[in-house]
């Protein structure tokens, strides 16, 4: 299940409507990430999301078919939020479920890895020096790399011109 | 074609969503950047570096040789920084 | 932080609890262990979890501090329950916050593989042939040892004799 | 010294725990296990595959060689199974 959304989100009512009357699951692995008042060396006031409405619903969906194609999921949720975010406020959630935990676990990593380079949304940072788009980064390239081995998906995430 | 620009590609062209009618020779992705390119020093800014630059058509991540057309939904973008 | 107990834990509470006031936190990740009802292809009624009280506060706490001697975390939780538990209910709860999610992804897995194989629980699961201590896995002691390349803790988990 | 049993080792020997005087002669792990051996019949089976036995000297991990003297607690056990 995916959600993009601008309201905040309850961790514990999210995993507990997850695993809910599934008596298969031994393993939850949820990942919370947040907005932090630093960013690099540079102090962040708020920032905003912005998003590519329609196509942000499609990737994501197809991030998780994908995290479902490779490891034996009994349940998984990604609940993505967009608008203006303060210091402390959460931003995404990815929730998967298992048999084993090391499903869980790295279909967890999967998620947020492959969505933090796929997924249409970009941050602009209110910083002391005014707002700044948030550049990508190459490590996040890299993280997301790791899972190309098993079965290249094909065709995401190109350069537009060489 | 529908046109939509996101982040600091919105900022430099100065437009969120635009409706353009391509001239022929417009075909693919590169074409129709190139072309982009011309229609001001906004655009030309946006564009200028084109490693910087996403695209997708129809809400798909597109090459440079991916064909484009009148109908599409063609979205500009910087690399994405969610999560 | 680590706790021992037979009561349920609230994971939206915990984690709330864990971030409180942190505005460094960029990425929270979390594993919760659930009972299944199904071990293998046995049917499993309930289980009883026994430890060895003591040892099992020291290991905890010593695992903890091994992974944020290993990992810059801004948090980390473990809470493991004992006593009688059924299908679906939660048995562990590992949580970890840093700024950065690799980081928070990396120390979560380590913190649940290590207890795996070095806090002492054990699992009497009741199933349609009466109750049976569960056997460890080799896979856990694997998944463990994934860890061990980095900074090998010396001395922990020998096997008695040889 | 205090011997503490749990899981089928509790079972096996029918003890969860007992104060036990050293004969001379057990100064380690194993040396103590080969008394232990010899205690009954439940102690023998409980003791018969040492592979699947762990030992805890005062709460700490322990290897064969590792002494052991009246006043440890040590605690015997399959290995663990918790998480």
């Amino acid at each position: 299940m995916i959600r993009v959304q601008r309201e905040d989100f309850d961790v514990g009512a999210e995993i507990a409507g997850l695993t809910q009357g599934n008596r298969k699951i031994g393993g939850l692995a949820v990942f919370v990430g947040l907005v932090r008042d630093m960013a690099g060396d540079r102090a962040v006031g708020a920032m905003t999301l912005e998003h590519y409405p329609g196509m942000t619903e499609k990737m994501l969906h197809r991030i998780e078919a994908e995290a479902r194609a490779r490891w034996p999921l009994e349940a998984s949720l990604i609940v993505h939020r967009y608008g203006r975010l303060e210091p402390g406020d959460q931003i995404v959630l990815v929730a998967t479920a298992s048999s084993h935990r090391q499903t869980a676990l790295e279909a967890c990593g999967f998620l947020i890895d492959w969505l933090k380079t796929k997924a249409p949304f970009w941050k602009l940072e209110e910083g002391p020096a005014g707002a700044e788009w948030v550049e990508a980064r190459d490590s996040d390239d890299t993280a997301a790399g790791r899972w190309d081995e098993a079965a290249p998906p094909g065709g995401e995430d190109p350069k537009a011109a060489e | 074609m529908k046109l939509l620009y996101f982040a600091w590609l919105k900022t430099k062209t100065g437009v969120a969503q635009e409706d353009v009618e391509l001239p022929s020779g417009v075909a693919n992705v590169r074409e129709l950047l190139d072309w982009l390119k011309g229609r001001g020093p906004g655009y030309a800014e946006a564009l200028a570096d084109l490693d910087a630059v996403r695209v997708a058509v129809n809400q798909e991540y597109a090459r440079p040789d991916d064909p484009v057309g009148p109908g599409d939904e063609v979205a500009l973008f910087p690399p994405v920084t969610g999560g």
